[in-house]
């Protein structure tokens, strides 16, 4: 068992929170997604700093760590914004995209 | 450090709450999953020898992201169940297929790739990573200041509720009120000329017509006043005998109709 | 040396700004300011075309070659022969005539200025393309020409001329667009450097065979656009009719002559195995232009459509006379461009007097003007029968030099194309009748007969028409060795391969 | 005088165009301009031809150069002027009966007030016909083919406020381009074959080139002396010419200009010399013209259309004669000129009658004018002697050699040229009779308001002076053969042929022919009673009235088609040409409008689509191991 295998639980997870993206209208559950999808990938990228016995996957998935934590601010920010205007986070409401 | 345990441990701890997701309906359950799939990654670090990391992951995931996403669910409603039924045609379909699809193809590859890894244990410690992080990383950091005070900055900008109408003034209030046909002078105290000081008794205006509006509105509610015109009929008893012609209670209402006040039931 | 050419694009240039600048108070001078500015133009023109060396037509002259965007190769290179030379001219001449055929077209101070700027614009573009010795330069002012014509088409004319704009402008940017594909595949192809697309260093590159036919084909429909070829000709009646008649007359007259003036200086030049190779099939398009458009032009009931399409007829004719590789219809075609600006300017402006007199582009309402309007009548029937190719007219010489010199490559499409002698009477003829003879319609019995200012926009072109039609030497000369020099560059080539 | 022969185009083109912009101040004295410039012309060019005259037959020929018309690099033109026997012939006969014809008008178009204008054109007429027989080259001779249909095109629609006059001078004017298409294409052919268009280097290298080429310009000359000469099948126009002015009738559509066709031909005499199948194609159009127009002279009641048909029949002959070859040449030449004499007399001798019968042509309202109007009756008569052939007067000395010269040559042609010819001869007498005989002799027919008077002087001296032409000027050439050795630098020397017949029998034959067809005539038309109204006639007289259909065959076979062609063509034109163009536009728009349903609005679709875009990508990279 090496570290390879938490690169395989990473890919999982990734597809997991790509489908919860797809599947919920729910916009906080699928921000909640996105958010899994970042994790896959960092630990994606520690595993991989385990492997080549390097510290730049390790910043590399810091660095994607606090890009995350802005990302949300601002994303649960939007989210209320949204909430306010139109008194639901469905995201099957906002049609305005329609062309 | 990597040994099975380990790894089935945060394997079950990661798929099984990440599920999720997808299949439970309740947004307040799905975060506190997720809080358990972040603990489970935190501890993933910390066994692939990235201990500060996984410091930093149940700080900032556990501790203020997820934390944030449970105060903005109260902020609009946690106790909503979501309705997991399709609204958009097809999309499940494409959602699992191409969710699998991407599992599949990104196993395929991980299977395919051919990784020597390097010996040695490089620990991810406070200290090396800062190394790292104030060296050959600096400009990154400092953009990443950046970053952060722009997307608080971007999140206040978003949240603030400018206001749409000017302030209004208790001068403008006191206009309005009075425009909607509002007394401009004070409500006459209750009871009866000096004879009588009970607040229950409604005042008597010149005429001799009892002021309904003087009576405190807690005791009309509560059907607890007196009706002026008994006080009256006293009052004329003694001053004025002809009035006595006057029919008792012609000038008196009933008490239901006279407590109601314009537009408003009666209770 | 003095910068004849870039004065002559700068002055009209200047001039519509300076017309844009005026203060509100001074709009209503804008259309004698304009004129002003033409005559000057024309003047300089005049003076330049004096110090032209005859005796050396072919050769570029008053060449002018700055630096304009290296890094791309592009320069601001400036120079004409003869052939350019005339064209030059006939902007020269024909704009001041188009604003005074124009001159009571609007009555509003502000439309006016804008219309004279656009005008003037205009001419500079016009200038500048047939000056342009760059392909770069030669392009950007090819587009550039696009904007002061829409506006004009498409805030100036008829009830339809927004769709008419469009029109011609979409045409215009298809052929554009195809066009510039192949000059920046010029630039890879050509040497490069900073002055990569000189025409002069284009010319006589080695290149495969299918890229100078790609690149031949991507010029030529361009050109084929403007110089209305069938079948992409119908942007032209369109405009011809929603388009106030001056306008068309620049146009039809001016611009589309870039088309032709393209493929002689442009196409015959770069990419001479690509022009023989394409020929035959040109030949017939053109043949097809001149009969097809003489024809439609019989059927029209709309005069300013049927000038339009006379125009067609024309146009093939010149593209005969070009793709037969022959100096006498080189000559001719060259020379017929020159010629069926002043024959096609003065028939619409003749055609605009009368319709705003009458208000009316459509035949029917016509009949028996010739007692009430004697001068127009005779004015109409000299530059209609300028159009049927009368000897004694202009026009004339140049169809049968390129009819004559073509018969010798290509019997059968001189053959064909003849027929449209006896079509272009047919049309001339029969618009006069209806419109000229016949009783006399109670209703047109006011009819004024040219006004002064008339006979000068329209009595000109007639001189000129008929001075060239009896000593059609005085332009031969300036047409023959460049159109020599142009049939010698394909014929070199052929002989080479 | 001969290098300033140039003056005689000039003066009259001057005159034109001074006559045209001088407005309404020169309408009084506008048309004397046009009587000098005529003269002044018919002057220059009598002086050219005494200076001729005094020359040897070797050197007649004069070319004066006066500048360089195309000095293209291939094709190099000037604008030079010939002039040899044959071009001075026609300049003699065209400003002389011109000038003629200018004075009758001055008199004939008295009341008209466009009279000035009417001068303008007859002055261009003259100018464009003179620049016609005096180019040096094919290209200048082109230029006064055009001129001259110009011309006649302003002249027959002089009163083109008829509606049907207007139609006649389109139908003219346009008949006449079809048969310029021949000319031009005779062009190319001749710029093909020898590289230049001038006579003198074209009939030099004449000789050596082959007789296709040779018959190719031959055929396609023809083609443009059919359209100018009114000749089978391009004749149809003819008839309708004569809605011009009735001097116009005169000196364009009989006199000169429908002589043209024959002019060009016998100029290229060196081109038709090697192209024996084209002269006789040209014979026999000239046969079937003489024949056809005879035939509908025959029942034309029309004056001036019956006029024009013999018009169109005496042409015929001369093409014919041209299509001989060198033995026909000078005779066609010679019958053009004492044909304008008699046909110009004639037709101002028509036009005086006219004038004195309130503009009537129709002959069945005419008879027993020879009482009032002496001198037109002697004038036509010395015409009608003429044209019939009746010796001594002109045309028995030019008809006669024709038919005589038709029956010279082997097989079949001599028999059925010959024949036509002498056939002709008595159609003609039988057509000329019975115009003289109904206008002059009979009854009186006149409608109620006729009141016949002699014309005026300056109308009749015209019609004297072209009647003793008529008389005796073919007597006068033909002594000694004066004319064809005039003209034989120009034709050539004709070797003498017998023809198959006797010389005396034939010229018996067709005295007897024409004394036929006159005693017919007299039966019918002057002894017998003329009925007002046209009878019903015979099958014959119906097809020869109406010009063998002509304009019905016309009209189905060219003008119903092209008129069809022409609106189908707009049709698609804006249905299939501008329709592909808009219907491709409108299928972008379309484009646009499918694409825009794509995008749903919703947030989740646009993910899923990226998602699997991602696949795809990642896919392609990986499958295509990029």
């Amino acid at each position: 068992m090496t570290a390879m295998s938490f690169v395989y639980l990473a890919a999982i997870l990734f597809a997991i929170g790509a489908a919860a993206v797809l599947l919920r209208r729910n916009a906080i559950v699928a921000f909640m997604g996105v958010e899994l999808m970042l994790n896959a990938a960092n630990l994606a990228l520690v595993a991989f700093a385990h492997m080549y016995a390097e510290l730049d996957g390790q910043i590399m998935a810091f660095f994607v760590l606090v890009v995350a934590a802005a990302e949300v601010v601002v994303g649960l920010a939007i989210i209320i914004a949204l909430f306010r205007a139109r008194q639901t986070i469905s995201l099957d409401e906002p049609a305005e995209l329609k062309g | 450090m990597v040994n099975e345990v380990l790894f089935w441990t945060v394997a079950l701890l990661t798929v099984i709450p990440s599920l999720a997701l997808i299949f439970a309906k309740r947004p307040v359950h799905i975060a506190m999953s997720i809080v358990l799939v972040m603990v489970g990654l935190a501890a993933a670090y910390v066994g692939m020898g990235a201990p500060f990391l996984g410091m930093v992951q149940i700080v900032v995931y556990t501790g203020a992201v997820m934390m944030m996403f449970l105060f903005v669910l109260m902020l609009v409603g946690v106790d909503n169940a979501e309705d997991l039924r399709e609204t958009i045609k097809g999309q499940k379909w494409i959602a699992f297929a191409a969710a699998g699809g991407l599992a599949i193809l990104l196993i395929a590859v991980i299977g395919d790739a051919t990784i020597e890894p390097r010996t040695g244990d490089v620990v991810g410690n406070p200290e090396e990573i800062a190394m790292v992080l104030f060296s050959e990383y600096v400009l990154v950091m400092e953009v990443l200041g950046f970053l952060l005070i722009t997307a608080a900055v971007g999140a206040l900008v978003l949240t603030h509720v400018p206001r749409l109408t000017p302030r209004r003034t208790q001068v403008e209030l006191q206009a309005a009120r009075v425009a909607a046909g509002a007394d401009p002078v004070n409500k006459p105290m209750p009871g009866v000329y000096a004879r009588h000081n009970a607040l229950d008794v409604p005042a008597l205006d010149p005429e001799g017509n009892p002021i309904e509006d003087s009576v405190s509105r807690v005791l009309e509610v509560r059907h607890q006043t007196q009706d002026g015109a008994e006080f009256r009929a006293q009052l004329e008893d003694t001053d004025n005998p002809d009035h006595e012609a006057r029919p008792h209670g012609a000038p008196s209402r009933d008490s239901d109709t006279r407590n109601t006040r314009e537009g408003e039931e009666p209770k | 040396m003095f910068p004849y050419l870039t004065v002559l694009i700068a002055l009209p240039a200047v001039g519509a700004a300076a017309l844009w600048a005026l203060p509100a108070s001074a709009r209503s001078k804008a259309r004698q300011i304009a004129l002003g500015v033409t005559v000057i133009e024309f003047a300089l023109f005049a003076v330049m075309a004096l110090q032209f060396d005859k005796a050396d037509a072919g050769a570029i002259q008053f060449s002018e070659t700055y630096s304009w965007i290296p890094q791309i190769g592009a320069s601001w290179a400036l120079g004409v022969s003869g052939i350019g030379l005339l064209m030059v001219g006939l902007a020269a001449i024909l704009v001041p005539l188009a604003m005074m055929s124009g001159w009571r077209d609007e009555t509003d101070a502000t439309r006016i200025r804008n219309y004279m700027a656009l005008v003037l614009l205009s001419q500079a573009f016009m200038v500048g393309i047939f000056a342009a010795r760059d392909v770069f330069l030669f392009y950007v002012l090819f587009e550039a020409m696009l904007v002061p014509l829409y506006f004009l088409i498409g805030g100036f004319g008829g009830a339809q001329r927004r769709y008419a704009a469009v029109k011609f402008l979409l045409y215009s940017l298809v052929g554009g667009l195809i066009m510039l594909v192949a000059v920046v595949a010029l630039y890879f192809v050509g040497p490069g450097g900073e002055q990569a697309f000189l025409i002069d260093n284009l010319t006589g590159i080695e290149m495969s065979a299918t890229t100078e036919r790609l690149l031949f084909l991507g010029f030529f429909i361009a050109f084929a656009i403007k110089a209305p070829m069938v079948p992409l000709h119908t942007w032209l009646p369109t405009v011809a009719e929603e388009a106030p008649p001056s306008t068309t007359a620049l146009l039809v007259a001016v611009l589309d002559k870039i088309g032709t003036f393209g493929m002689i200086t442009l196409c015959l030049v770069m990419f001479p195995n690509a022009s023989q190779w394409a020929a035959p099939v040109i030949i017939v398009f053109a043949v097809i232009s001149v009969i097809y458009g003489a024809l439609l032009a019989i059927g029209q009931k709309n005069m300013l459509r049927l000038v339009a399409f006379t125009s067609v007829s024309h146009f093939g004719v010149m593209i005969l006379g070009i793709f037969v590789f022959q100096p006498t219809a080189m000559e001719g075609a060259a020379l017929y461009m020159f010629n069926h600006g002043l024959s096609t300017a003065a028939l619409f402006f003749l055609v605009g007097f009368l319709i705003k007199r009458t208000g009316s582009a459509e035949l029917s309402t016509y009949g028996g003007l010739q007692r009430v309007v004697p001068i127009f009548a005779g004015s109409f029937l000299i530059v209609g029968m300028s159009a049927a190719a009368l000897p004694g007219l202009s026009p004339f010489v140049s169809e049968i030099m390129v009819f004559i010199g073509a018969y010798p490559v290509a019997k059968v499409a001189v053959i064909v194309s003849a027929i449209s002698v006896v079509l272009a009477a047919l049309y001339i003829l029969l618009t006069y009748k209806k419109v000229f003879t016949g009783p006399e319609v109670p209703s047109l019995a006011g009819t004024k007969d040219l006004s002064l200012r008339e006979k000068l926009a329209v009595w000109p072109l007639i001189i000129a028409m008929l001075v060239l039609g009896f000593v059609p030497g005085l332009a031969i000369d300036y047409v023959s060795a460049p159109s020599a020099d142009a049939v010698a560059h394909v014929q070199l080539e052929e002989a080479n391969a | 005088m001969q290098s300033l022969i140039w003056l005689a185009i000039a003066i009259p083109l001057a005159s034109a165009a001074f006559l045209l912009l001088a407005g309404k101040r020169a309408d009084a004295w506008g048309h004397w301009v046009g009587v000098v410039a005529s003269s002044a012309a018919f002057l220059v060019g009598a002086g050219a031809l005494l200076e001729m005259l005094g020359q040897d037959a070797a050197n007649r020929a004069t070319t004066v150069t006066l500048w360089e018309f195309i000095p293209g690099s291939d094709l190099s033109v000037s604008a030079g002027l010939l002039l040899d026997p044959l071009s001075i012939t026609f300049v003699m006969l065209i400003t002389f009966v011109g000038t003629l014809i200018h004075l009758y008008s001055v008199a004939y178009m008295e009341h008209d007030v466009a009279r000035r204008r009417f001068f303008a054109y007859l002055n261009l007429f003259i100018a464009a016909m003179l620049l016609l027989v005096l180019a040096d080259s094919y290209l200048l001779l082109f230029f006064g083919w055009e001129g001259v249909g110009l011309a006649s095109y302003l002249l027959i629609g002089f009163w083109n406020f008829k509606d049907e006059y207007a139609t006649a001078a389109n139908k003219a004017f346009v008949v006449n381009r079809i048969g310029d298409i021949g000319l031009i294409i005779a062009m190319g052919m001749i710029f093909a074959a020898f590289g230049s268009l001038d006579f003198a280097t074209v009939f030099a290298q004449a000789p050596e080139a082959s007789t296709a080429t040779l018959t190719g310009i031959g055929l396609a000359l023809l083609l443009a002396a059919c359209g100018k000469s009114a000749q089978f099948p391009l004749q149809s126009w003819l008839g309708d010419a004569m809605a011009g002015p009735t001097p116009v009738s005169a000196l364009i559509h009989a006199a000169t200009m429908v002589t043209a066709g024959v002019y060009l031909i016998v100029r290229s005499a060196p081109i038709y010399n090697g192209a024996p199948d084209a002269q006789l194609v040209v014979a026999v159009v000239g046969a079937i013209t003489l024949l056809l127009g005879a035939f509908i002279g025959m029942a034309k009641d029309d004056i001036k259309k019956a006029l024009a048909a013999s018009t169109m029949s005496q042409i015929g002959y001369m093409m014919l004669a041209a299509g001989l070859g060198p033995i026909g040449y000078a005779f066609a030449i010679f019958h053009l000129v004492t044909h304008g004499f008699f046909k110009a007399g004639m037709f101002l001798g028509a036009g005086s009658v006219m004038h004195a019968m309130n503009d009537t042509v129709n002959m069945r309202r005419f008879g027993a004018l020879r009482g009032v109007m002496v001198i037109t009756w002697v004038t036509f008569g010395l015409g009608w002697l003429a044209i019939l052939g009746v010796p001594p007067f002109s045309g028995y000395w030019s008809k006669d050699k024709i038919i005589e010269a038709a029956f010279v040559g082997e097989g079949w042609q001599p028999w059925v040229l010959g024949g036509a010819a002498l056939v002709g001869a008595g159609m003609t007498a039988f057509y000329m009779s019975r115009l003289f005989f109904m206008t002059f002799h009979g009854k009186a027919r006149w409608e109620d308001d006729m009141h016949p008077h002699e014309s005026s002087a300056l109308m009749t001296v015209p019609m004297m002076i072209l009647a003793v032409g008529s008389a005796f000027l073919g007597l006068f050439l033909a002594t000694g053969d004066k004319f064809t050795h005039f003209l034989e630098p120009v034709t050539g020397h004709a070797e003498h042929h017998d023809p198959v017949i006797s010389i005396p029998v034939i010229i018996g034959l067709t005295l007897a022919l024409v004394a036929v067809g006159t005693v017919l005539a007299w039966m019918r038309y002057g002894r017998a009673d003329v009925p007002v109204e046209a009878p019903a006639g015979s099958l014959g007289t119906i097809t020869a009235r109406n010009d063998f259909f002509q304009d019905s065959v016309n009209r189905a076979v060219f003008q119903r088609p092209g008129q069809h062609l022409t609106r189908t063509l707009v049709y698609a034109d804006a249905t299939i040409v501008d329709g592909a163009v808009n219907k491709q536009a409108r299928g972008w728009a379309r484009l646009g409008e499918a694409s825009r349903k794509l995008q749903t609005g919703q947030a989740r679709s646009y993910a899923a689509t990226m998602l699997v875009g991602v696949i795809v990508i990642a896919l392609i990279i990986v499958v295509g191991g990029l």
